[in-house]
């Protein structure tokens, strides 16, 4: 199934892997903060409701 | 020529402090602004003096109708008091130092590197640059720290014979300033209170 | 505005001799090149247009953080944006003034420091005539750097962070005059190209600088 | 069909956006997936280049991504200086990273690829430097939106900072092309000239620079979101402090 | 101390990353040399160790009138003289912390700005090696140079100027370890010479600058 | 413990300001001196806080002893209220910054940055370091510059409090520090007379 890369395996393999885990590294982070920030705003939304 | 302020809020770091200020100066007035530390009389102050725009409201007179001296005023250490004196005066366009330099008795420094004067020196440098400016509102922060009692009258002779000349003065302060026949205003009550909670628009509220 | 330019200049010459010390930087950074490089001589000769070029610019862009942080730092911005001089007068005239105490001290002292990286006689003018054109450049360039980093505290490495790569297109063709001077070569493109950069950047950037100014001051 | 500008309103934004981001996430994983999958396991090797050409499914669509993410940053920077839509000037703000990364992934992968091909990991050729430079811009206008507190301001002075840096940037280009000739291909996806990429390799790279595109768009449209809450959490606890 | 060398990092970075910065400004000098003296990488292959030391270093004086000079305007400075910790403590942390936030990120960072200067694969220990050794000194020697300007507004200018003097050895050994490095030659003389001025300038110029800081003090 | 000045001269810029300073602080108490601006009230106290050498005569205490307050009052405005006071508090090896805090109710800020306070919130600011700082004689320039009604109330508490505990306080100023109990030194007759012009003993004058 693994496609023969000859000489230039090494090459092509480690490209594609530097820009999966670039890509999957930004879209997790960016996931990460989207979530940390929505739970934050909730949290100071309940608070300043209840307080005027 | 008089100063309207009409319906002005200010706001300092994205936060409305002061609310639905009014008053009117005519000219050969004075204005007297209090309240406790931290209500918002600088920030005023600096909105009135253009130097950050209004929330809401508006401001009779253009900035270009002022002069404004605030905590920082703008004096460099490495220039002489006349230095000092005489760049401001090109800067705006005004002729000669002499009677800012004797209205703040600062004649005997006048050679002086501006570093090298005491606090309330310089404090009376920074005030004889209004005089310099030659605009009919003066907007002063605080503007006898650290002065003595006898600068203090210096002060506000100076201040009288601008108003006699047709001019205006707003200033904010927390001690006296010799200056009995001026209208105070206490901004207390003018705190701004919470905007409503809702407005998710493009201001964020 | 003579007020204020003849003011700056007496502030940067006041201040420690604004003038000497761009001077003292170039010529070290000069220096201290071959004891990075090497003592070779003839790789020096074929690295020095480039190396001036780059000394200019860094001792340029090290004054920039003084354009307006000082002003700033005590109030005198504030009173001048509400002082009846426009924003672009005002930005355009600190520019100059900028110019005046680093870039043109570096134009005349380069002849001098290219001696001690031995640049070849005939790349003497062509350095020269890109320098005095380049470096007005420099200073418009970094006044609107220094502008959009006023009022951050020590804002001095974002600054040049900033300002270096709009530096890159004149350092490019400035350098590429002085290194196509000292092979011979033919310089009328790049040095066309040159005076394009800095008269567009006169022009225009002035304006973004009182825009940047502007909304930096309120 | 109401005007566009709606969306300019943060919690109409949000709402819209809520709805899309699902699906543009699943599609753009799936094209993605099946891009370099096709790309990487069902394409020939390049006669000259041999397998290195399968780096082109990364390396091109991230190429074009870096680009395009700054012609956005530059549109949605006019909008804000114009309408002034406090929107479009945190999605520029948000957009910068995605494009910071994308053009570190395409100066990754073109070293890589430069290895092999041109038997150095990098040369200062044209494209490749004006990629750097394009970088470089990126880090400064990132770094000025976290230097600075007030969120106006920090948007007009990015803003400026974006429409002044695209016209250098362009100018580098030019002086980069005059500098120094370069070994690198030119543009093939123009479509002015007929193509000199063969179809095997050219549709999977379709969908690879389809996929990008939409993880682009999806990723963009998260973080803006990210971007007005938090903005909106600074605005709820400066108002506490009023009290 | 360590609060002291906590609140400083703290500062550093709250000062819009003052870690970054550094890198950054190295990252573009080096990308700023190749625009100078063209792109053939024979040429930049050879001058790559040099450029790479001039670079750190620059980046490193860049910022070294943060060291005091915050702390003097807002009256800091005065009040941890007074306060009970002894003056060479003061600067050794004010040295340590520098240290941390610009010479170890520039020592991490450098491999990567060695590959777009194209040096040789076998240049690249030599040169992390010089680095890692030879950034400590350049910190301390620049606190001293700091001390000395403290208090002068704006001293940046003359800053670099009294300090890069005094930055020469350090530079000649470091840029001759990573060079013969980079040509497979015998590094070891430089590499001790080195370790020397570091560990010399470590153990010995923090009273000088703690001196020097009291003069300036008074 | 009690601070024993004896014969102080001072100097600025070169120049004599002050000359045969005497005055004895037992503990518990305080003292205000009084003067003209530029007479060289803040000269004596950076020299008593052992800022600068004195030209002649001595202050019985270290500086160890110390803890002064100019005009610039070391804030770092990026650190939060909290941050400044806990990093001097460090440094003095002090423990708890709570009662600092609360002295000059600055509990309500203490998370706020210290770039974002009002003139007088910073200076409360910068009063508090006196009590984290935990020495006995407070060395105050001006301490109640631009504070408000209250405030000026907070601090003469907290000197009150200072010297209930033994601690004493050298304070200058041009306006009421509302200490009525405090002793009130005038230093203009002590001002340097120009120095006799025949003695060229070294010191070129
Ligand atoms: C760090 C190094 C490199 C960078 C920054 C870089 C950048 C780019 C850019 C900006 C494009 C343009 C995409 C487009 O407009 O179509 C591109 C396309 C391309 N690059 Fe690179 N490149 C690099 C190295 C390489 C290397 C070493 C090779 C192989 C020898 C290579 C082969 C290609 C190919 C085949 C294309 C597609 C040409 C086209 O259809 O436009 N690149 N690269
Ligand atoms: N940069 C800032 N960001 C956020 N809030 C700020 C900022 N600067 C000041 N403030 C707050 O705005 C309010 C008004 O400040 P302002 O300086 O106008 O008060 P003030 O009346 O001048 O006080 P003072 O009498 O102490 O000078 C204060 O509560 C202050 O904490
Ligand atoms: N750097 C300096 N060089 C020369 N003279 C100076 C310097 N700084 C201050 N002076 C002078 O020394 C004298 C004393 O200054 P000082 O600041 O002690 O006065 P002060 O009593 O604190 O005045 P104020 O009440 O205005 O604060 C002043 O006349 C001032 O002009
Ligand atoms: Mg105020
Ligand atoms: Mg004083």
């Amino acid at each position: 199934m693994m496609p023969d890369l000859g000489k230039y395996a090494d090459a092509v393999l480690s490209s594609y892997a530097v820009s999966i885990v670039l890509i999957l590294a930004l879209v997790a982070f960016s996931v990460m903060r989207a979530r940390k920030v929505r739970a934050q705003l909730d949290e100071v939304e309940r608070r300043s409701r209840k307080n005027g | 020529m008089e100063l309207n302020v009409t319906g002005l809020s200010v706001a300092r770091g994205g936060i409305p402090v002061l609310e639905g200020l009014d008053f009117t100066l005519p000219s050969g007035q004075a204005l007297i602004l209090r309240g406790p530390n931290g209500v918002g009389k600088t920030t005023v102050l600096r909105t009135i003096a253009g130097l950050q725009p209004p929330l809401e409201g508006h401001v009779g007179l253009e900035p270009e109708a002022m002069a404004y001296a605030g905590h920082a005023d703008g004096i460099k250490s490495t220039l002489t008091v006349r230095e000092n004196l005489t760049f401001w005066a090109d800067i705006f366009g005004t002729s000669g130092i002499a009677n800012a330099l004797d209205a703040f008795d600062l004649a005997a420094l006048a050679d002086r590197m501006a570093g090298a004067l005491s606090a309330g020196q310089k404090r009376r440098l920074g005030l004889a640059r209004m005089v310099v400016t030659g605009r009919p509102v003066w907007v002063l922060d605080e503007p006898t720290v650290s002065l003595d009692a006898s600068a203090v009258g210096l002060f506000a002779q100076a201040v009288r014979n601008h108003l006699t000349g047709g001019g205006m003065a707003l200033m904010a302060t927390h001690i006296d300033l010799g200056l009995d026949e001026a209208r105070v205003l206490d901004v207390a009550p003018y705190r701004a209170k919470a905007p409503a909670h809702d407005d998710f628009d493009g201001s964020f509220l | 505005m003579r007020a204020l330019l003849i003011r700056d200049i007496r502030l940067a010459v006041r201040a420690g001799g604004g003038f000497g010390l761009g001077l003292a930087f170039f010529l070290i950074v000069v220096v201290l090149v071959p004891f990075g490089v090497g003592p070779d001589s003839g790789l020096l000769a074929r690295i020095a247009p480039g190396i001036l070029w780059l000394g200019a610019l860094l001792s340029c862009l090290l004054s920039l953080d003084r354009i307006f942080a000082l002003d700033w730092e005590d109030g005198s911005l504030d009173l001048l944006a509400t002082a009846p001089l426009p924003m672009e007068a005002l930005v355009s005239v600190k520019a100059l003034a900028h110019w005046l105490t680093t870039g043109v001290p570096l134009v005349l002292a380069s002849p001098l420091f290219a001696l001690l990286l031995s640049l070849p006689p005939e790349g003497y003018l062509p350095l020269l005539v890109s320098l005095a054109l380049g470096t007005p450049a420099l200073s418009v360039i970094g006044t609107f750097g220094a502008a959009l980093t006023v009022g951050l505290k020590r804002g001095g490495l974002l600054l040049s962070l900033l300002v270096l790569p709009l530096y890159v297109p004149t350092l490019i063709f400035g350098a590429e005059v002085a290194r196509r001077g000292a092979e011979g070569l033919e310089t009328a493109v790049p040095l066309a190209m040159l005076a394009g950069i800095t008269f567009g950047a006169i022009a225009l950037l002035p304006f973004a600088s009182a825009a940047v100014l502007r909304v930096n001051l309120r | 069909m109401a005007s566009i500008w709606e969306y300019a309103n943060p919690k109409k934004f949000i709402q819209t956006t809520d709805r899309l981001l699902p699906w543009l996430s699943v599609l753009s994983a799936i094209t993605l997936v099946i891009g370099l999958i096709w790309g990487f396991f069902f394409t020939p090797d390049d006669f000259r280049q041999g397998s290195t050409v399968k780096i082109i499914y990364l390396h091109v669509p991230s190429a074009l991504m870096a680009i395009n993410a700054w012609l956005m940053m530059l549109v949605a920077s006019l909008i804000w200086i114009v309408r002034r839509h406090h929107v479009s000037a945190l999605a520029a703000r948000a957009a910068a990273p995605v494009g910071a990364v994308m053009t570190v992934i395409a100066l990754a992968t073109g070293a890589i690829w430069g290895q092999p091909m041109w038997g150095t990991w990098w040369a200062w050729d044209p494209r490749l430097t004006s990629f750097l430079i394009l970088f470089l811009f990126y880090l400064g206008y990132m770094a000025l939106w976290a230097a600075i507190e007030n969120d106006d301001t920090a948007a007009d002075l990015t803003s400026v900072l974006c429409l002044v840096g695209s016209v250098f940037a362009l100018l580098s280009r030019y002086a980069v092309n005059f500098w120094n000739q370069g070994l690198h291909q030119g543009a093939s996806l123009s479509l002015d000239k007929e193509k000199n990429v063969a179809d095997v390799f050219y549709h999977p790279l379709l969908f690879c620079i389809a996929g990008f595109v939409l993880l682009f768009v999806a990723l963009v449209f998260l973080r803006t979101q990210t971007e007005i809450r938090a903005r909106r959490m600074r605005a709820l606890l400066a108002r506490e402090r009023l009290g």
